[in-house]
C-alpha cells in the first residue's frame, strides 16, 4: 500500500518538473523582435475598477505606438514594436510579487503599474529588488516615496500636494467663505497622511477643523459621522472614501439635511461612474484629479476618441495618469537608445517631457515634481474643472475653467 | 462491592428516565440489565459512563463517587463501555480503533509500539485479528460489536459495560459471544450486560436485574427474575 | 393487496434484508415480530420506499412500488408512522395534522379525515396549537397515528407504537388502531409488545437476522414458543 | 521495516531533489511559484491538523498566520536575529490559540466555523486600522535580498509540517484526535480528554501556521499588515485540504500544487479576470466529481485496480 | 441628546434591515436544505445589476422592478440548484455541507468575472429622482428610500412568514427543515421542495441586492463582504431561523448604529466582538433552541 503512496508522490514531482523543466530551458538570447514590456494590474478584486482604468489607457496608447511601427532604438538603428504583457495580480499583494517574477523572467524591459496603494507598496519593492521599473499612476501615498526605492516612478499627484490645495481653492473664492471643517477619515494609509496636510494646512490658513472622525473600510452606515458633522456646524467636508462608499455618504448627507458649503472627496467621485450612480445628488461635490477627458492637451483628443469608440465612454482620470506613464516610458526608451533596465531606470529618472497630463519631471524619490492637478466639481452629470494648482498656470488656455459654486441646501434644490 | 448506586434519578423533560434507582454491582459478577425498550437501561449505561450527569444521587466506584468526573476519568477509572448503536470511529482502521483505548484507558501508555502489541493481541482474542487493517466502515454489524468489545477491553477496565451485544446476532455467534463475555469475566473483569436475547442473559448473568419505567422491578437469580409476573408483563403486555 | 416478494436490502454495504417475501389482504392487521436490529423496520422502510430493496419486487393492489419514490408510495395509500414517529418536533398539533394531508390523496377528504382522527382522538384537539415537542410521548403516538391517517391510507404500517408508552396508553392506543382497522383500513405492525400484536393481528410473520422464519395464525402463535423465545430466549418456559 | 526504509528513500530522494532544484534553475518566477507552493504546504498541513485529523473546522486561520506573520516582520525589522523573530511568531500565534480555545471549543459545529471565522475579521479591522502602512524591507536588505534562503526556509517549512503531520498521525496523539473527529462520545468512553486534545492540536496547528505567518514575512519584500489576517488565507488552506483529501498526509500536498500551479498557469495563458472563472469551474467539477479529495479518488481508482486481490484493505 | 439617539436608532434600522433581508434567504436555504451557500452575496450582487439594468436601460422604477427581479433571481436559483446544487443535496449531511460550502466558493470565484464582462468593473448605484429624501418627524430624520427599504424588507419577511405558516407549500417546507424522512413519509416531494426553497432564498437574496444598489452601491466584488455579513447575521439569529434572522439584522444595525459614535474605525470589530460574545454565552444564537 505504501508504494502506491509513492508513486503518488512521486508522479506529482513528476508534474512539478513537467511544469518547470520547460521554464528552465535557457531563453536564447537573440535580437528583439519587440520591446518586452510588463503591465501588473488588479483586473479582478476590489482594485479591479481602478486598476482597469489604467488597463484600458496602456492598451490605447501602445497600439498608436505601434501603429507608428514601434520606438525607435538607436542600438538596433531600427524601430521596435512594444510587446506588452498585462499580468492580473487579483488585489492581492502575494500575487503583485508572483506577477512581478514573472514579468522579470519574461525579460520585460519595465513594468507599467497600476493605482492603489497596496500593489504600489508592494510592487514598487519588487521591483527594486529585481532592478527592473515600476512606472505608473501608483498612488497618492508620500510614505511609500519616502524608502530610498530609486527605481520607482508615480506619474499621480500626492497627498502633500492635494490635500492643502482645497485651502487655497477656498481663498481664491470672494468672502463670505466658510471655515468650519469636517473630516471623514478612512482607516488607510493615504487618507492617514491626507489628514496630516489638511490639519497643518487649516492651522496655516486659518480654518477651524471642528470634526474628525476615522471609520474602517467596508462600513456601511455614516449616520453617526454626518450627524455629528452637522451638529459641529461644519462647513467643509473632506474626506477620502472609497469608491463605493461615495454614493451612500451623499445619499445620507441628504436624508440627514447635512449641508456644507464644499464636499472635497479624494478619489470617491474621481470616476466617472460617480455622477451617473448619484444622478442629481452628485452636483457640486468637488475632487481633485491629476488629469480630465476635459485637458486640451496634445493627444488627449486622440485618447478621447479611442477610449470612445472602445469603451463607450471618455476616459476616466486614471486612464490619463497611466497614458501620461506610458508616454513616459517611451521616450524614455527612445532616449536610452538601448534596452537595459538601468539605462531605461536612468533615462527615466532624468525625464522631462509633455505628456496628455502635463509636463512630468520626477523627483529623486520617484514622484512627480510640480505635478499638474486639477479640482472638478460635479454639475449636471459632468466633471467641470474649477481649479488648478501652480503648475496649471501654464496650461492655462488648455484647461476649460468653470467657477467653484457652494452647494446649496439640499432644500433648494 | 465494586459500583454503588444511590437513589439515582434523571429526567427528560419531565419523563422520568430513572427512578430513584439503587443498585450495587458486586466485584467479578456479571450482572444481567433486562427491561423493555425505553425502560431506561441505556440512560444508566450513559449516566455510569458520565456522558450523562444524573439530577440527583450518586455513583460510586470501590467507594469513590464518581459522579462529578468527566468521561474520560471515568474510564481512566476502570469503567468502560459499549454503545449498543455501535460508534467505531468509522474512518479509522480496527487497530487504530482498539489502539485509542490502550492509549488512552486505565493504563495509558505513549508508546505506539506497546498499544499495538495490545490492540492486535485484543483483536485477535476478540477474533478481528484478521482485519485488523480494515477500516470500521467496512465492518458489518457483528464485527463492529465485536470492535466496540476490543475497544473497550483495551482501556484495561475493572468493570465493563456491554450494551446490547448480542442484538442480531445468529444464535451461533450467541454462543460465541456468551463464551467471549465469560471468557471477559474470567479475566478479572466485572461485568454489566444490558441484552435482549434473553437466552444470553440468562445463561452467562450471575444476577438479574429488571428495570421497566427507570424503576427497578426484579433482582435476583436470573431464573427467578425471568419467570416473575412483572416482568413477562414488561416484556410482552400484559396478559389479559 | 400487499404483495412483497423476495427482496434484498442493503445499508450501504451491510445486507439488512435477506430474501424477505410476504402478503398482507385487505382489511387485514398483520403483525412482524421479532428481536431489536431483526430486521422489522427495514422492511417497513423497504415498503414505504426510504430504503429501496435492491432485488425482488413490492406490489400494492398489483402496482410495483419498489421502484418508486417515497412521496409518490403516499400516493397509492401506503403510509408508515415510522419508530421516531415521523412527527414535526417544530410545528403545532394542527401543522402537523395538515402535513399528514399534504398527498393529493389525503388533500381531497382533508377536512372528513381530519374530523375522524379528533374523534379518535380527542385529545388532539385540545392540544391542537401546541408545539408538538411539548406533547407527552402518547400524546405524541397518537399524533403520529393520526398525521398518518390523514393521507387517507389503505395501508398503514405501525412501527412501535407502544414504544415508551405507559400500559394504559398503550392499550388506548391499541383500541385506536383496531378502530381504524374496522373503517377498512389495513395495518401492518411491528410491535415489541407481542401480547397485544397478536390478539390485534389476524396473522404475524416472525423475522430473525433479515430473514422470515416463521409465518402462521396469531393465535396459533400466541401460544407458541418461538414467540417467547425470541423475546424471552431458550430458557425461559 | 525495508517498507519504511523504501520510503523514507523515496521522501528523501525528493526533498533531495527539491533541495537541488536551484542548480537546474535560477528563474525567479520559477522559485517563487515553488516557494509559494511549499509556503501553501506548510500552511494547509497546518490546517490538516486541526480541521482534517482533529475535525474541527477552524475557520479562523488567518488570525494565527497573521500573528505569526506580523510578528516575525516586526521582530525581524527591529533587530531580533530571525530564527529568533520566527520563533516568538509562531510562538504568539500559539498562546493565542490557547487563550481563545477554552470558550471556542465550547461552540460546536457551524457555530464554531463561523465563530473562528468572525474571531480572525475582528483582528484584520484592528489591524487594517492600527497599522495601515506596509512593512517594506529596508532597502539595503533589498540589495541583497535572494529567492535561495526564502525557497530554503520554505522547504524546510514544508518539509516539518508533513514530518509533524506524518508522526502526529502515527502517535497517542493523532490517535486521540482522530477518535474525537469521528466520535466524541465514544473517545470520551474510552478515556480521551477531548479539550485537552483539541487544545495541543490547536496549538500544534496553530504554531505551524504561525510559523507559515513567519516564513511568508521573512519572504515578502513588502506586507500591508492587514493583508495576513485577511480570510483568503483560511479559504484556500481550506480549500486545499478539501480537494486534495483531508486528514490525510498526502492531500495538502496534491491540493496545494494543484491550488497554486494551475491557478498560476491559467493566469498566464488566460486574458485577466476570466483564468479565477475557469478555475472556479474546474474547482467546482472537482468537487462534484471527487467529492472526497484526489487522494480518495486516486483510492478509489487504484482499488479498482487492486479489487481481485485485497479489496478491502485500507493502508494506514 | 434624546433626538439624536432616536436618530441613531432610526439609522441603524435602516442598515439593519438591509442586514436582516440579506441573511434571511440564507437562513432559509440553510434551514431547509442545510446547504451553507457561501455565494449568497454573489446572487445579491446579480440581483442588485439587474435591478439597476431594468433602471438605467428600461427607465423601470427601481420599486416596480423588485418583483422582476425577485421573479428572475427565482429561476436564476432554480437553474443553480439543478445545474449544481442538486448534486450535492443528496450528500449525508456533513459531507453536503462541505461540499456545498465548496461549490459555493467556486462560484464566487466565477461571478464576479462575468459581472464585469456583463457591466464592467465600474461602480454602479440606483439613485431615482428621489433618492435622498426625506422628512422630519419631531427633530428625527427618515430618508424615503431606507424606509421604503425597511418597509420592503418587512413586508418580504412578514410574506415570507405568513406563507410558510400559512400556506400549504410554506409548511411543507418547514416540515421538510424539521426532518426531511417525516416529510417524505408525509408524501411532500422533497426533491421539488429543495428546488423551490433554493429559488426562494435566491429571489430574497435578489431583492435585497437591489435595495442595497438603491441605498449603498454596486460593484462585481461586493459578493463576499455581504455573505460575511449575512452569515453572521444568521448565527447570531440560530440557524434557519427567519424572523429570528431579520431581528438579529436590525440589532446588529443598531449596535453598529450606536457604537459608531464611540469607537470610530472599530465599529465594525465591536459589532463582530459583541456577536462572538452572544456566540459563547448562547451557541445556539438569540433565536435559535439548545
Amino acid at each position: 500500500m505504501k508504494k502506491k503512496w509513492l508513486v503518488i508522490l512521486f508522479s506529482l514531482f513528476v508534474v512539478c518538473a513537467v511544469f518547470v523543466i520547460p521554464s528552465m530551458l535557457p531563453a536564447a538570447k537573440k535580437a528583439p523582435e519587440t520591446i518586452k514590456v510588463s503591465a501588473v494590474l488588479s483586473l479582478t478584486g476590489p482594485f479591479a475598477p481602478l486598476a482597469t482604468q489604467a488597463k484600458n489607457a496602456y492598451q490605447i496608447y501602445f497600439e498608436k505606438v505601434n501603429a507608428e511601427g514601434g520606438i525607435f532604438i538607436k542600438e538596433f538603428n531600427k524601430k521596435i514594436p512594444v510587446e506588452i504583457k498585462i499580468l492580473d495580480d487579483e488585489s492581492d499583494g502575494l500575487k503583485t510579487i508572483l506577477q512581478l517574477e514573472v514579468a522579470n523572467e519574461w525579460g520585460a524591459v519595465a513594468n507599467l503599474g497600476g493605482i492603489g496603494c497596496t500593489s504600489f507598496e508592494v510592487g514598487t519593492v519588487v521591483a527594486q529588488k529585481n532592478k527592473m521599473v515600476w512606472l505608473g499612476p501608483g498612488c497618492a501615498g508620500w510614505t511609500p516615496h519616502q524608502r530610498g526605492i530609486n527605481y520607482m516612478f508615480s506619474t499621480f499627484f500626492k497627498t502633500p500636494f492635494i490635500s492643502p490645495l482645497v485651502y487655497n481653492m477656498i481663498m481664491s473664492m470672494p468672502e463670505p467663505r466658510p471655515k468650519k471643517v469636517a473630516i471623514f477619515e478612512i482607516n488607510q494609509l493615504d487618507c492617514e497622511e491626507a489628514v496630516e496636510y489638511w490639519r497643518k494646512g487649516a492651522e496655516k490658513k486659518g480654518f477651524e477643523i471642528v470634526y474628525h472622525q476615522k471609520y474602517a473600510l467596508g462600513t456601511k452606515d455614516f449616520s453617526a459621522m454626518i450627524t455629528g458633522a452637522k451638529a459641529a456646524g461644519a462647513e467643509i467636508l473632506l474626506g477620502y472614501p472609497a469608491p463605493p462608499e461615495g454614493p451612500a455618504m451623499i445619499k445620507q448627507m441628504k436624508e440627514l439635511d447635512y449641508n456644507p458649503k464644499l464636499i472635497y472627496w479624494i478619489r470617491a467621485p474621481e470616476a466617472s461612474s460617480f455622477g451617473p450612480a448619484l444622478g442629481p445628488l452628485a452636483d457640486y461635490v468637488c475632487v481633485p484629479v491629476a488629469w480630465s477627458n476635459q485637458l486640451a492637451i496634445s493627444g488627449n483628443d486622440q485618447l478621447n476618441a479611442q477610449h470612445q469608440k472602445v469603451h463607450g465612454k471618455l476616459g476616466d482620470p486614471i486612464t490619463g495618469s497611466a497614458y501620461a506613464a506610458g508616454q513616459v516610458l517611451v521616450d524614455a526608451v527612445k532616449r536610452a537608445g538601448i534596452l537595459d533596465r538601468k539605462a531605461i531606470r536612468d533615462t527615466i529618472a532624468k525625464t522631462d517631457t509633455e505628456t496628455v497630463a502635463g509636463r512630468i519631471h520626477f523627483s529623486p524619490q520617484g514622484w512627480a515634481v510640480d505635478r499638474l492637478v486639477l479640482v472638478l466639481q460635479w454639475k449636471d452629470g459632468k466633471q467641470n474643472i474649477v481649479y488648478y494648482n501652480e503648475a496649471g498656470q501654464n496650461y492655462k488656455k488648455n484647461i476649460p475653467k468653470v467657477d467653484l459654486k457652494w452647494q446649496p441646501p439640499w432644500s433648494s434644490r | 462491592m465494586m459500583l454503588e448506586m444511590d437513589s439515582l434519578s434523571k429526567s427528560f423533560g419531565g419523563l422520568m428516565a430513572i427512578n430513584h434507582l439503587d443498585l450495587d454491582v458486586y466485584k467479578g459478577e456479571i450482572l444481567g440489565f433486562i427491561g423493555p425498550n425505553g425502560s431506561g437501561k441505556t440512560t444508566l449505561f450513559n449516566l455510569i459512563s458520565g456522558l450523562l450527569k444524573p439530577d440527583s444521587g450518586k455513583i460510586k466506584l470501590n467507594g469513590i463517587d464518581i459522579t462529578p468526573l468527566s468521561s474520560h476519568k471515568i474510564c481512566q477509572m476502570g469503567i468502560a463501555r459499549t454503545f449498543q448503536l455501535t460508534k467505531p470511529f468509522a474512518q479509522m482502521t480496527s487497530l487504530e480503533n482498539v489502539m485509542v483505548g490502550k492509549a488512552f484507558g486505565c493504563t495509558p501508555t505513549w508508546s505506539m509500539r506497546e498499544a499495538k502489541e495490545e490492540a492486535e493481541k485484543i483483536l485477535r482474542f476478540i477474533g478481528l485479528g484478521e482485519k485488523s487493517m480494515w477500516r470500521a466502515s467496512a465492518l458489518g454489524v457483528v464485527d463492529r460489536k465485536k470492535l466496540e468489545t476490543a475497544r473497550a477491553l483495551a482501556t484495561k477496565p475493572k468493570l465493563l459495560l456491554l450494551d446490547e451485544m448480542m442484538a442480531g446476532l445468529t444464535p451461533t455467534e450467541v454462543e460465541e459471544a456468551m463464551v467471549l463475555v465469560k471468557k471477559i469475566r474470567d479475566s478479572g473483569i466485572t461485568l454489566i450486560v444490558v441484552e435482549h436475547v434473553m437466552e444470553a442473559i440468562l445463561g452467562i448473568s450471575d444476577r438479574v436485574v429488571a428495570i421497566n419505567a427507570g424503576e427497578k422491578i426484579a433482582e435476583g437469580a436470573p431464573q427467578d427474575v425471568v419467570r416473575e409476573r412483572k416482568v413477562i408483563e414488561a416484556y410482552l403486555g400484559e396478559e389479559a | 393487496m400487499l404483495e412483497v416478494n423476495h427482496i434484498d436490502t442493503y445499508y450501504g454495504e451491510l445486507k439488512a434484508l435477506w430474501d424477505v417475501s410476504l402478503t398482507l389482504d385487505k382489511g387485514e392487521i398483520v403483525a412482524l415480530i421479532g428481536a431489536n436490529g431483526s430486521g422489522k423496520s427495514t422492511l417497513l422502510e423497504a415498503i414505504a420506499g426510504l430504503l429501496p430493496p435492491t432485488t425482488g419486487e413490492i406490489l400494492f393492489e398489483g402496482v410495483r412500488l419498489d421502484k418508486e419514490p417515497s412521496h409518490r408510495i403516499v400516493e397509492f395509500g401506503v403510509c408508515l408512522v415510522p419508530e421516531d414517529r415521523g412527527i414535526f418536533p417544530g410545528m403545532n398539533v394542527s401543522e402537523n395534522l395538515e402535513l399528514g394531508a399534504f398527498s393529493k390523496r389525503g388533500r381531497k377528504e382533508k377536512e372528513e379525515t381530519l374530523h375522524v382522527v379528533y374523534g379518535l382522538f380527542p385529545i388532539l384537539k385540545n392540544r391542537r396549537n401546541q408545539l408538538t415537542r411539548t406533547l407527552s410521548g402518547g400524546e405524541q403516538q397518537m399524533l403520529a397515528i393520526g398525521k398518518g391517517l390523514l393521507s387517507r391510507p389503505k395501508l398503514l404500517m405501525l412501527d412501535e407504537p407502544s414504544l415508551g408508552l405507559a400500559p394504559l396508553v398503550t392499550k388506548n392506543i391499541f383500541e385506536a388502531i383496531c378502530q381504524i382497522n374496522q373503517t377498512g383500513v389495513s395495518i401492518l405492525l411491528v410491535e415489541q409488545n407481542v401480547h397485544i400484536a397478536l390478539r390485534v393481528a389476524k396473522r404475524a410473520y416472525i423475522i430473525e437476522n433479515g430473514r422470515i422464519v416463521q409465518h402462521e395464525q396469531a393465535k396459533n402463535l400466541l401460544r407458541d414458543r418461538r414467540v417467547i423465545q425470541a423475546y424471552l430466549g431458550t430458557h425461559y418456559a | 521495516m525495508p517498507k519504511n526504509w523504501k520510503s523514507f528513500f523515496i521522501f528523501g530522494g525528493i526533498i533531495a531533489l527539491l533541495a537541488m532544484l536551484p542548480l537546474f534553475t535560477n528563474r525567479s518566477d520559477v522559485l517563487t511559484w515553488s516557494c509559494l507552493t511549499l509556503q501553501y504546504i506548510l500552511l494547509s498541513q497546518s490546517w490538516n491538523i486541526i480541521g482534517g485529523y482533529a475535525g474541527q473546522v477552524n475557520l479562523g486561520h488567518a488570525a494565527f498566520f497573521g500573528l505569526g506573520a506580523l510578528t516575525t516582520r516586526y521582530l525581524w525589522l527591529a533587530g531580533l536575529p530571525f530564527p529568533a523573530s520566527l520563533l516568538s511568531g509562531a510562538f504568539i500565534a500559539t498562546v493565542f490559540a490557547l487563550l481563545i480555545g477554552i470558550p471556542a471549543f465550547r461552540l460546536r459545529g457551524i457555530y464554531f466555523v463561523i465563530g473562528t471565522l468572525v474571531l480572525a475579521e475582528i483582528l484584520k479591522v484592528v489591524i487594517d486600522t492600527r497599522f495601515p502602512v506596509a512593512s517594506v524591507l529596508p532597502v539595503e536588505t533589498l540589495l541583497t535580498y535572494s529567492l535561495l534562503p526564502r525557497y530554503y526556509l520554505s522547504l524546510m517549512g514544508a518539509v516539518l509540517s508533513v514530518i509533524a503531520v506524518y508522526f502526529i498521525s502515527r502517535s497517542r496523539l493523532g490517535l486521540g484526535m482522530m477518535a474525537i473527529r469521528e466520535d466524541e462520545d465514544a473517545a470520551r468512553t474510552s478515556g480521551v480528554n477531548i479539550l485537552q486534545n483539541k487544545l495541543i492540536a490547536f496549538a500544534i496547528s496553530t504554531f505551524l501556521a504561525g510559523l507559515a505567518g513567519g516564513i511568508f514575512a521573512f519572504y515578502m519584500v513588502a506586507i500591508q499588515p492587514g493583508y495576513v489576517f485577511s480570510p483568503i488565507w483560511t479559504f484556500d488552506s481550506v480549500v486545499i485540504v478539501f480537494v486534495g483529501g483531508i486528514g490525510t498526509l498526502i492531500g495538502p500536498i496534491i491540493g496545494s500544487v494543484f491550488f497554486v500551479l494551475l491557478k498560476q498557469w491559467l493566469s498566464l495563458h488566460l486574458p485577466g479576470g476570466l483564468h479565477l472563472a475557469v478555475f472556479g469551474v474546474l474547482f467546482i467539477l472537482v468537487v462534484l466529481y471527487m467529492p472526497d479529495g484526489f487522494i480518495e479518488a486516486i483510492r478509489r481508482y487504484g482499488k479498482m485496480v487492486t479489487l481481485g486481490r485485497k479489496p478491502m484493505v485500507q493502508g494506514g | 441628546m434624546v433626538q439624536f439617539l432616536a436618530q441613531t436608532f432610526v439609522n441603524g434600522i435602516n442598515v439593519g434591515a438591509l442586514y436582516g433581508l440579506a441573511a434571511v434567504g440564507l437562513s432559509l436555504i440553510f434551514g431547509v436544505m442545510r446547504i451553507l451557500n457561501v455565494a449568497h452575496g454573489e446572487f445579491l450582487m446579480v440581483g442588485g445589476y439587474i435591478g439597476f439594468w431594468l433602471f438605467k436601460l428600461y427607465g423601470v422604477d427601481p420599486f416596480v422592478g423588485l418583483p422582476l427581479v425577485g421573479i428572475f433571481l427565482f429561476l436564476i436559483g432554480i437553474v443553480f440548484y439543478k445545474v449544481v446544487f442538486s448534486r450535492v443535496a443528496k450528500f449525508h449531511e456533513e459531507v453536503k455541507l462541505k461540499n456545498s460550502l465548496l461549490i459555493a466558493f467556486g462560484l464566487y470565484l466565477i461571478f464576479p468575472q462575468i459581472a464585469m464582462v456583463l457591466w464592467t468593473a465600474d461602480e454602479r448605484a440606483i439613485s431615482p429622482a428621489y433618492s435622498g429624501q426625506a422628512f422630519d418627524l419631531l427633530g428625527v430624520r427618515f430618508g424615503y428610500v431606507p424606509l421604503a427599504g425597511v418597509c420592503i424588507a418587512i413586508i418580504v419577511i412578514l410574506a415570507m412568514y405568513l406563507f410558510l405558516t400559512k400556506t400549504y407549500f410554506g409548511k411543507s417546507l418547514r416540515g421538510t427543515a424539521e426532518s426531511w424522512k417525516a416529510a417524505k413519509l408525509s408524501g411532500i416531494h422533497i426533491e421539488w421542495t429543495f428546488m423551490i426553497t433554493f429559488g426562494l432564498g435566491i429571489s430574497l437574496a435578489g431583492i435585497a441586492g437591489v435595495l442595497i444598489a438603491l441605498t449603498q452601491e454596486l460593484t462585481p466584488f461586493m459578493g463576499m463582504p455581504w455573505t460575511l455579513k449575512a452569515l453572521i447575521v444568521v448565527v447570531l439569529a440560530g440557524m434557519g431561523s427567519i424572523v429570528g434572522a431579520f431581528v438579529a439584522g436590525l440589532i446588529l444595525g443598531i449596535v453598529e448604529a450606536v457604537s459608531a459614535i464611540f469607537m470610530g474605525p472599530y465599529t465594525i470589530a465591536i459589532g463582530l466582538l459583541i456577536f462572538l460574545i452572544i456566540l459563547v454565552l448562547r451557541p445556539q444564537g438569540l433565536f435559535g433552541r439548545a
